[in-house]
């Protein structure tokens, strides 16, 4: 990106990072250049890879037009209704296609992959052999801990009945499960986090300053 | 028609694919197509309404001279100034020849991406690399059995998932038996705990999918029960 | 020079700690920016020190890899970039790795992405991977050996519409150059004419949309590189099977660089990471015997008085 | 190199620390061994010949079966083979799958597989037409000229076959089933909730504490602050938080309590002092309800959290709530409340923000439990009906794990073949 385009980069980089000291002007300007930037990014991907290039070059263009396109492209431009105060319910019809649409979808799909299928592969055989017949104590300990792991999960997020007796110690079983699964997001979100950190280390400290190579 | 129109839209859109699921047939698997193109097109427009709104909400800013309008010009400014040069880098490329992309590397757009767009967007995100150090400080607390089962699970996946418990142990011991439980944990109680989430959410939103294609859930199109 | 003077500072650093181990435990704790130093400092030093620490390889790894590795040359995979800059510090390294397999071994890349960044992030995967020596050995042709398609809006819809034709969501890729002229898109209709699904995935849509749909619905073998947030919400996929294999933030990516022999950047930023993660632990251990000892002393001084 | 010699040094130096050291020491290069790099790269096997007549064609791939794709539109046929039994000894490159509408030919190229594949899928036919297929192994090589060549197979076509559309995917019955249960149990329990009929909720600890915490900030003559998330009405989550909200407002009116809403939507502040206006009525102090309780501050992420945490800061609340869709400002904000000594009581269905919340708040209702606890404080019959609808969702997979474990492992019948969707 050439020097002049890394100097931009690490001074917008510090002046984000000047947050950190406290709230301040310099961070605002560059919040507001983040937040304009994207924007006209989004605005300028969003018109050439689709509206150009999958509805322009299809439906408009060519010979043989996708007449099918301009049902979208009609419901598209009433989404835009919504900036004039009076005929902004008009919007409510795109919304209520994209709103129907991601229900009947996801529908389907979590039912199908987050639960059916997960249900699925938590039935199996409770004693895992080894190649040879003989019981596999390790493997089986594990599909042990999935086992007890999903229902007692699943009783802990069931509302009709009191967590008492044998069901309430089920429950807490099944918290204990959620917790070590929190810990394990915990450990990963901090992974995550520090990534992020150390990419723009590497960029400050490599590109910039060139300390490091 | 305000009500009525969006709840006729929502039913239809969600039956189709829905029922396209079971019934691949004409209409139902050639509409679920036709309606998959047009939801590509309308959240495309609804970037674009985001956009505008964008600009309509800063100029209105400006207008009243809201407190901090100045940030509201510099929204517009870089706001027209990106679009400024993606339209002329996509358009230069329509008509170059061979064509070439608006993204393309070397573009004006692609550098205003690499040394403006990116270290903003990176540097914003990795501010949370702070706080969590700071949240690990003042508040993470083994205040409870239950937050206490999730700082330690957290300290082995921490600790084990680079090499740094195993380090410790390096002397006493070859094995990289940190490494191997951090694993463990990821792939058993882990996935055990998140599959129960998993089906629990599946069903809530099975359900809230449900009463938005019949119509009794319309907070979408402004309306309660 | 520099990795000495690293090295030392980072030591003060830690002995620091026990003092402000001392302080927490006075009543009198450190304010946030001292803290957001260690983070920094801790982080950044370790950059300089240049030692890449031995890593064991997870099974999670292993399985995407070996599957990678029995992938015929003139496989067919498509390549889903789903992140944007925020998340490269992860992802690209993954991207990078695998980008350049895919050019030694002679594996066909259509590359896509549900995030308007990915395609763009996919460019500079390839500029980088096309300096490296070996690759630039062999001759590789666009539209013949990798295909950008570009970025389509609709998120998990367009993986739904491209079950039944990628043309419909990619009539073009990002050159404009129309589906049916592509050499690399010849005959390749939909999931079914594609030997394996590679995603990069940074959140919403990624690697789950992968699953409910890609698999679950059109059948296809998925692989997955996911920031580490988004990974843990994978791993019963994983156990079921519905994924191949996994490859879970920077560790993640510094054991796939490891096995693939794709030297690059997860694996030198590895030691960061880990003091990184010395420093949260490191905090997290002081604000906690800081809590446990106040608390006595609390209870202490109540049952005096 | 600068960099051994400088860990050389390092390495002596070790052995002066403290052993609770060697977690910052431990790094040197003399206990990380360097990875060894010996791999060498393979090229594309792609045989070198000089003399095109010593290649052999190698034999067609045997039994091709012809069928309609099952379960589709239409359009599209499934071609299986297999293998050929040349490709053991390394002379197929892959196969060519070749159509026509005549027995015989000619013959058009419409796809090709690689070595080691035995199916393919023409998505490219025409439902009207019949057609035949023939698969052909293929050998690539280096001619003299540097060019690729081929040789390939020589084998009969099979067929014909057409593809059709079909009414039904067969393999989807048993979702078919269970999603029309699970259906049915949440629209019989929303109607059964509308009649008035009570449905039971159990206790959530989260909620319980309300009470407890409403009280305290009484006690101690402080406000309580109420964040409801950072998303707008459409998130399911603000709503089921604004449903809480009620409630706190309600307790508070009792108790004559401030309660503060900072919100960073317009819609959300609308909705929320609608809310609290009908919980002070419930309480029977309608005028204590000042609209200034419920203030916008920014639409802006970061920026909310700052004015927030400032807020907590300077005010010092005795409780705070956090009840809708949290990102990462969980973090900044429950720190900060952590740090003044407030109650913190936080509800959220994101769940990478969940742990913090666990970590740093007093009580956590996890997922689930927030859209539970809102259902149960605004009795309403749509959540409240809802909630019993997924309880018999998950009856039904708990029995099928529990009955299909046994079963497994007695060996008597494999269920998850009846849970498995491909």
């Amino acid at each position: 990106m050439g020097p002049i385009g890394i100097w931009i980069a690490a001074l917008l980089t510090l002046g984000i990072y000047s947050f950190l000291y406290k709230d301040n002007p310099v961070y605002k300007t560059c919040e507001a250049i983040f937040v304009g930037v994207s924007a006209g990014y989004w605005g300028v991907v969003y018109y050439f890879d689709n509206i150009y290039k999958k509805f322009w070059l299809e439906a408009v263009v060519p010979e043989d037009k996708n007449l099918m396109l301009y049902g979208g492209a009609i419901l598209g431009v009433l989404f835009l209704t919504r900036l004039f105060g009076k005929i902004s319910w008009i919007s409510r019809w795109p919304l209520a296609f994209i709103v129907g649409a991601t229900a009947g979808l996801y529908m389907m799909t979590y039912f199908v992959s987050n639960a059916m299928n997960q249900v699925a592969s938590t039935i199996m055989d409770a004693i895992a052999r080894g190649g040879d017949g003989s019981i596999d104590w390790t493997q089986t300990f594990g599909t042990f801990v999935i086992l007890v792991g999903v229902v007692t999960g699943l009783i802990y997020f069931f509302f009709s009945k009191e967590h008492k007796g044998a069901f309430g110690s089920a429950a807490r079983v099944g918290i204990w499960f959620l917790m070590v699964t929190f810990g394990a997001s915990f450990g990963y979100t901090v992974m995550s986090r520090m990534s992020l950190l150390i990419g723009r280390m590497d960029f400050l400290l490599g590109d910039w300053l060139r300390i490091i190579n | 028609m305000r009500r009525e129109v969006p709840l006729f839209i929502t039913t239809v859109a969600g039956l189709v694919f829905a029922v396209s699921y079971f019934i691949p047939h004409f209409p139902f698997g050639a509409s679920e197509s036709i309606f998959g193109d047009w939801v590509t097109i309308v959240q495309a427009f609804a970037i674009w309404l985001g956009v505008l709104n964008l600009l309509k909400v800063s100029g209105e800013r400006i207008m009243r001279r809201s407190p901090q309008w100045q940030y509201s010009v510099i929204i517009i400014l870089t706001l027209l100034a990106t679009l400024v040069v993606g339209f002329s880098s996509g358009y230069k490329g329509i008509y170059a020849n061979p064509q070439h992309a608006y993204s393309d590397t070397g573009t004006q757009f692609d550098w205003l991406y690499q040394s403006v767009y990116s270290p903003l967007s990176a540097t914003m995100f990795s501010m949370l690399a702070f706080f969590v150090g700071s949240a690990s400080y003042r508040a993470f607390r083994a205040r409870n059995i239950q937050a206490t089962m999730l700082l330690i699970s957290g300290f082995l996946v921490m600790g084990g998932r680079v090499p740094l418990l195993d380090r410790l142990v390096a002397p006493f011991t070859t094995h990289t038996i940190f490494s191997d439980l951090a694993n463990w944990i990821m792939n058993y109680p882990n996935a055990a705990g998140q599959r129960a989430v998993m089906i629990g959410i599946a069903l809530g939103i099975m359900s809230s999918s449900l009463r938005i294609i019949l119509g009794i859930e319309r907070s979408h199109i402004g309306g309660g029960s | 020079m520099l990795s000495t003077i690293a090295t030392v500072l980072m030591t003060l650093i830690g002995l620091s700690l026990f003092y402000v181990l001392y302080l927490t435990i006075k009543g009198r704790p450190v304010e946030r920016r001292m803290v957001f130093l260690y983070i920094g400092l801790g982080v950044m030093l370790p950059l300089m020190m240049k030692i890449a620490p031995p890593l064991p390889i997870t099974s999670d790894v292993q399985k995407l890899c070996d599957y990678i590795e029995k992938l015929e040359p003139d496989s067919k995979v498509l390549c889903a970039f789903d992140f944007d800059p925020p998340s490269a510090p992860e992802l690209q390294p993954m991207a990078v790795a695998f980008v350049k397999y895919a050019f030694k071994h002679n594996l066909k890349m259509i590359i896509m992405g549900l995030w308007p960044q990915g395609p763009q992030q996919a460019q500079l995967a390839i500029t980088t991977a096309l300096k490296d020596s070996t690759v630039a050995s062999h001759s590789h042709v666009e539209g013949v050996d990798w295909v950008n398609l570009g970025f389509q809006s609709g998120n998990e819809f367009v993986i739904q519409s491209m079950g039944s034709t990628f043309k419909s969501m990619f009539p073009r890729d990002t050159r404009l150059i129309p589906y049916d002229s592509i050499p690399l898109m010849k005959n390749v209709v939909n999931f079914s004419n594609v030997d394996f699904v590679m995603n990069f995935g940074a959140g919403k849509p990624g690697t789950i949309e992968w699953v409910q749909l890609g698999v679950d619905r059109f059948k296809a073998k998925l692989g997955a590189g996911n920031t580490a947030v988004q990974a843990t919400e994978v791993y019963p996929y994983l156990r079921s099977g519905q994924l191949v294999g996994l490859l879970g933030g920077m560790s993640g990516a510094a054991e796939f660089e490891k096995v693939l022999n794709e030297k690059g950047k997860a694996s030198t930023f590895l030691l960061a990471q880990m003091f990184g993660h010395a420093m949260v632990m490191a905090f997290v251990i002081i604000g906690n015997v800081a809590y446990f000892v106040l608390a006595r002393k609390q209870k202490n001084s109540a049952t005096n008085a | 190199m600068i960099l051994q010699k400088s860990n050389y040094q390092l390495a002596d130096f070790n052995k002066l620390t403290f052993p609770i050291l060697a977690s910052f020491l431990l790094f040197s290069s003399s206990i990380f061994p360097q990875a060894p790099s010996n791999q060498t790269i393979q090229t594309a096997p792609v045989n070198s010949v000089t003399d095109t007549a010593a290649i052999i064609p190698p034999q067609p791939p045997a039994s091709v079966i012809v069928k309609d794709h099952p379960f589709d539109r239409g359009g599209a046929i499934s071609i299986s083979w297999e293998k050929s039994p040349d490709e053991v000894n390394d002379k197929v490159t892959g196969y060519l799958i070749m159509r026509s509408e005549n027995q015989n030919g000619p013959f058009e190229v419409v796809g090709d597989a690689v070595r080691g594949s035995n199916s393919f899928t023409d998505n490219q036919t025409k439902d009207e037409l019949h057609y035949f297929y023939k698969v052909d192994a293929f050998i690539e090589y280096l001619g003299a000229n540097g060019e690729k060549a081929r040789i390939t197979s020589v084998s009969l076509p099979t067929g014909p076959v057409n593809s059709s559309p079909q009414w039904f995917n067969a393999d989807r019955k048993w979702v078919l089933l269970f999603l029309g249960f699970v259906a049915a149990s949440i629209i019989y329990f929303i109607e059964r909730a509308k009649q008035g009929k009570s449905l039971y909720v159990r206790k959530i600890a989260g909620i319980d504490a309300v009470d407890e915490a409403v009280g305290r900030a009484t006690e101690m003559g402080k406000k309580i602050f109420f964040v409801p998330g950072i998303q707008d009405m459409n998130d399911v989550q603000t709503i089921a938080g604004i449903a809480i909200l009620g409630r706190v407002a309600q307790l508070a009116a009792e108790y004559d309590t401030w309660l503060e809403v900072p919100v960073s939507r317009s819609m959300v502040m609308v909705t929320a002092r609608e809310s609290m206006k009908e919980a002070y009525s419930k309480a029977g102090r309608p005028d204590s309800f000042r609209e200034a309780q419920v203030h916008y501050l920014t639409e802006d992420q970061f920026g909310y959290a700052a004015a927030v945490s400032g807020m907590i800061v300077r005010e010092r609340p005795a409780t705070v709530f956090y009840m809708g869709a949290f990102f990462a400002e969980s973090l900044i904000l429950s720190e900060t409340g952590n740090s003044t000594g407030a109650i913190q009581i936080a509800g959220t269905g994101q769940q990478a923000q969940l742990p913090f919340f666990v970590a740093a708040c007093d009580y956590t209702l996890i997922g689930e439990e927030l859209f539970a606890a809102s259902a149960y404080l605004s009795r309403e019959p749509r959540q409240l009906g809802s909630l019993k609808g997924q309880d018999m969702g998950k009856a039904l997979f708990l029995v099928a794990i529990i009955v299909g474990v046994i079963l497994a492992t007695a060996h008597i019948f494999d269920l998850s073949t009846i849970f498995k969707v491909e």
